[in-house]
């Protein structure tokens, strides 16, 4: 596994979409992963209650998701310097969320790059949106 | 017939772009990059072209490409309707525009992102602005909205009447991956798979299997069609088109003609084959070899009963037979179909007939293969084309 | 010129134009050149229709040109562009057509073959186009 | 609220600011550990070998496995006990009971911003001291009237090394249903439903009726043929008069299939979809229901009912007709 030099990365590229599948069982095994046992991520009565069709995503996931996204790009040796996310509409059962990224920041000193990164379903629209920051060789 | 058309025009030249899930350009860049390569392959520049045709569902204006590559003064355009259905349907106007004079050398083509951009799988669900969404509105409320759904419900039908239907199907999606894995451009080149693999793969609807369904390409095809005349004393041996049709049988719905006495087969393919027979003076025995629609596996067995490759109801015994392989009655789908090759909603397939009557095909059977079949998609108006060597 | 609350209506970028618009951003008037025969070309297309090659780069023109046409805009009026409103064909210096608006000149002085410079007009929103003006 | 409520709870509400949400750092009921590295990892899709490959981390510039630093939070996270007993009392909490108390008790996570600063490696433990940062002005949103909150915590390991600070905002707020004339907002979440048919002239008489119970058949009014889907003209005698009848909804299932992917939200899988033969002689297309896919069989008797299938859609539903 290769990991992406520093000096290849221009402003204006971007990395290839992801399309994630949003099933009941990763939101709540996901959720268990991050040991988030809030009921809402994994019993559907619960998230019913508050209104939503079904269980959906914790922020924890998001935030996994949206780091796996930029790391399999960039490869295993860049160094994850700051996560920024802010959330919209929720991902539940039955969506398909595409995430997108664009480098926007190089900043030499640190050879660190920042890339917007947005995830959408096809359902409700924006999902996540924010930044992840790494710096590589 | 007043006039036949049959044998006035030759396909001079045929391209494909490269395959991929992700093509990075434009649908203007792919579908130029075919034109100019097809108008290539014919030994043609791009100002002899006088005359384009393509999908009313592809996204690229014939001036933005004739101006992007340098073709000259048009004399004739045409789009044809229903998706891959019009995939024939394109020569289908550029033979009548030759053999009529109003254009002499005619472009073909449809490029798509058809996976990084627009997919096709992901149904009518959305915002659906066109003026069929009432017609879509009789099976989105029970949910029966994408292609596959379409065609399975006719496929369920065809299973409560034939036999060992689920293993023919098999069989198609086997032979074609087996072609594709041999073929370099084919997007599942070296990727075979076998029946535990298609055993294993994810139900879309019953009875499909996500190996059953075409995938989803960004590409394009082009085909360059002149006058049979002016074919002889070009780089390729010419590729006549002795016959070629177009046909929407009564009582048709887009894909949901569910209201027919039996819908386990394919009326309009009936009336496109005994045209395209009757013009070209062929029978089914005449022909070698097949390029027939796929967007899913047994799509392709009603057509084989409707251009009388068997009776209704024994496709599945012909195709079971080892028919479509390359050393079988009638090697389909050499270059691997739209299951693996790549879908240009049928355009690559013409491009295959093309190369099958040259003896270029990448899976060229061993026998002499003089007459070609290609097909356009099924559920919707349709057609089909026999293309053969000069004689 | 009165800035206007609401922006002009801005292009599509896709594959084949974004690059165009990311220089006018950065200030340079771009004239797409093939790399194949050396011809230029505008607006941006993805082949040379000379030579058929898809390599290109391009260079920054020297916002030189002659009016080739021109149009005085009355009826209707969207919001976001200033009316009367000049828009004008020029015939750059390098040989290219380019469609852009004339500034700094009343309607009636517009005359065909006038001489026209680029200036880069930045909008309140960012959004930086070339604009023309008479040569000065 | 009245202003003067309103004035009360905003005295007290803001005296929450500054406070520690726990008493001293906090240390994560689990050391960093490959387990539950692997188990997040699987779960995610995540294949970065620099968290679960120790053969290649140690040939890699790190020279050893690091934590995904996305996981950050996921060490100090309370557990099982929040799903079972409710969440233990903390600072936090006893601050969210509060907005609670005053009707604010819809709670959504808006952002979350993480710095990153050291790598966390197998064995290291995670302490996170965390503190309620700042509290909004009543702020007025799409979701409801209420305040966003913000947290700021520090993790460090087990030699003070600062790993990584985290801000977490929070809006809390009055959920709409609960105010008395804030009408339902287009921006608020609703429960998807099935995707509807657009009603136009051709066709809004038959769901009108679907909507009233009953299933039509056009007839044509000349010469008496039956048609289905609804269409203007009759195809045997071109009449443009029609009337129509209503269908028993006695049938007998033609073709049908079983929808697997891709799955549509608003929609019960396992779905089943037919096309029905009805005893007045034209087909129709509806969902199975009452029954398991594997008694479904070409042929079989049905009847329909016409029922509501989700808030905002009545449809015709067949059921198998027991012999």
């Amino acid at each position: 596994m290769n990991t992406l030099n520093y000096a290849d990365i221009n402003i204006g590229d971007k990395i290839p979409n992801l399309d994630i599948p949003i099933t009941a069982s990763l939101i709540s095994c996901a959720a268990l992963a991050t040991r988030d046992f809030e009921p809402c991520h994994h019993d559907k009565a619960v998230a019913q209650g508050m209104g939503l069709p079904d269980v959906f995503m914790n922020i924890l996931t998001s935030q996994a998701l949206m780091a796996r996204f930029v790391t399999d790009w960039s490869g295993p040796e860049a160094v994850m310097k700051a996560l920024k996310v802010k959330l919209g509409a929720p991902n539940v059962p039955g969506m398909t969320m595409t995430v997108s990224g664009e480098i926007v920041e190089k900043d030499d000193a640190e050879k660190s790059i920042k890339i917007n990164v947005t995830g959408e379903n096809n359902i409700w629209g924006m999902h996540m949106s924010g930044s992840v920051q790494i710096a590589l060789p | 017939m007043t006039i036949n058309v049959s044998g006035e025009a030759a396909i001079a030249g045929v391209a494909n772009t490269e395959f991929s899930k992700n093509s990075g350009v434009s649908e203007l860049e792919l579908a130029s990059v075919a034109v100019r390569d097809a108008i290539a392959d014919a030994g043609l520049k791009p100002s002899d072209v006088d005359g384009m045709t393509t999908f009313t569902l592809d996204n690229t204006d014939e001036i933005e490409i004739a101006r992007a590559v340098g073709i000259g003064d048009l004399t004739f355009y045409s789009r044809v309707p229903h998706g891959g259905g019009a995939a024939t349907g394109l020569v289908h106007q550029a033979v009548m525009a030759v053999a009529t004079g109003m254009a002499e050398v005619v472009v073909c083509y449809r490029a798509l992102n058809g996976r990084s951009g627009h997919r096709y799988s992901s149904g009518v669900a959305g915002p659906l602005l066109t003026s069929d969404a009432i017609h879509w509105g009789w099976y989105t409320p029970y949910g029966l909205m994408t292609p596959a759904s379409w065609v399975a419900m006719y496929t369920q039908r065809y299973m409560h009447l034939a036999e060992n239907v689920q293993d023919a199907m098999f069989e198609i999606a086997h032979v074609q991956r087996q072609y594709a894995a041999k073929n370099p451009a084919a997007f599942f080149y070296q990727r075979p798979f076998d029946r535990a693999d298609y055993d294993a793969s994810r139900p879309i609807v019953s009875p499909f299997k996500m190996l059953d369904c075409c995938m989803e390409t960004d590409g394009g095809s082009a085909v360059v069609v002149t006058t049979a005349e002016r074919a002889k004393d070009l780089k390729h041996p010419a590729v006549i088109v002795k016959g070629v049709a177009q046909a929407a049988a009564a009582d048709m719905e887009s894909m949901t003609s569910f209201y027919r006495p039996e819908i386990a087969r394919i009326p309009s393919m009936d009336i496109a084959a005994k045209m395209a027979y009757e013009q070209s003076g062929l029978c089914a025995d005449d022909i070698d070899a097949a390029v027939i629609y796929d967007a899913f596996t047994p799509i392709v067995l009603w057509q084989l009963e409707s251009w009388g490759f068997c009776d209704l109801l024994e496709a599945p015994k012909f195709v079971l037979d080892g028919a479509l392989r390359s050393d079988g009655r009638l090697p389909t789908n050499t270059h691997g179909g739209q299951l693996s090759e790549a879908y240009i909603h049928g355009v690559n397939g013409v491009v295959e007939a093309t190369r099958l009557v040259r003896g270029q095909s990448v899976n060229q059977p061993a026998k002499e293969v003089n007459n070609v079949l290609v097909t356009s998609g099924v559920g919707v108006p349709t057609g089909g084309a026999l293309l053969g060597r000069s004689d | 010129m009165s800035e206007s609350l609401v922006s002009r209506i801005k292009p599509v970028l896709g594959l084949d134009n974004k690059w165009w618009w990311d220089q006018a951003a950065e200030g340079v008037l771009a004239i797409q050149r093939c790399q194949g025969c050396q011809s230029l070309r505008h607006p941006p297309r993805p082949m040379c229709d000379q030579c058929q090659s898809q390599e290109w780069d391009f260079i920054s023109a020297s916002g030189k040109g002659t009016v080739c046409s021109f149009t005085v805009l009355h009826h209707p009026k969207f919001p976001g562009y200033d009316y009367p409103l000049i828009i004008v064909l020029v015939e750059l210096a390098e040989g290219t057509r380019i469609t852009s608006q004339l500034t700094g000149c009343e309607p009636d002085e517009v005359d065909f073959d006038m001489p026209v410079e680029m200036v880069m007009q930045r909008d309140a929103d960012g959004f930086q186009l070339p604009y023309f003006r008479p040569s000065q | 609220m009245t202003p003067e409520q309103t004035k009360a709870f905003e005295e007290k509400v803001y005296t929450f600011v500054g406070k520690p949400i726990y008493t001293g750092p906090r240390r994560g009921y689990d050391d960093v550990n490959s387990a539950m590295i692997r188990q997040w990892c699987e779960v995610m899709g995540e294949k970065n070998p620099a968290y679960v490959d120790q053969d290649w981390a140690e040939k890699s510039t790190r020279g050893h496995l690091i934590a995904p630093p996305a996981m950050m939070y996921a060490w100090t996270q309370e557990g099982y006990k929040v799903a079972s007993e409710g969440r233990p009392t903390d600072g936090q909490v006893e601050m969210v009971k509060f907005f609670d108390s005053y009707g604010f008790s819809g709670s959504l996570g808006t952002n979350v911003d993480q710095e990153y600063f050291a790598e966390a490696k197998v064995g290291d433990a995670i302490f996170e001291e965390s503190v309620i940062e700042s509290i909004s002005e009543q702020k007025t949103t799409a979701r409801g009237i209420g305040y966003f909150f913000e947290t700021y915590a520090k993790f460090t390991n087990q030699d003070g090394v600062l790993l990584g600070t985290q801000r977490f905002r929070v809006f809390k707020f009055i959920p709409p249903q609960q105010e008395e004339v804030t009408p339902a907002s287009s921006d608020t979440l609703e429960i998807p439903t099935r995707v509807a048919a657009p009603r136009g002239q051709d066709n809004k008489w038959w769901w009108d009726a679907c909507d009233e119970g009953k299933i039509l058949i056009q007839r044509c009014a000349s010469c008496g043929a039956l048609r289905h889907p609804p269409r203007p003209m009759c195809g045997v005698c071109q009449s443009t008069e029609w009337d129509t009848i209503e269908s028993t909804l006695d049938g007998e299932l033609f073709s049908f299939v079983e929808m697997h992917h891709p799955k549509f939200p608003g929609y019960q899988y396992p779905l089943l979809v037919g096309v029905i033969s009805l005893a007045e002689g034209t087909r129709i297309i509806a969902n199975i229901v009452g029954c398991d896919v594997k008694d479904v069989e070409i042929g079989m008797k049905l009847k329909g009912k016409v029922e509501r299938v989700d808030e905002k859609t009545i449809l015709p539903q067949f059921y198998p007709v027991n012999n």
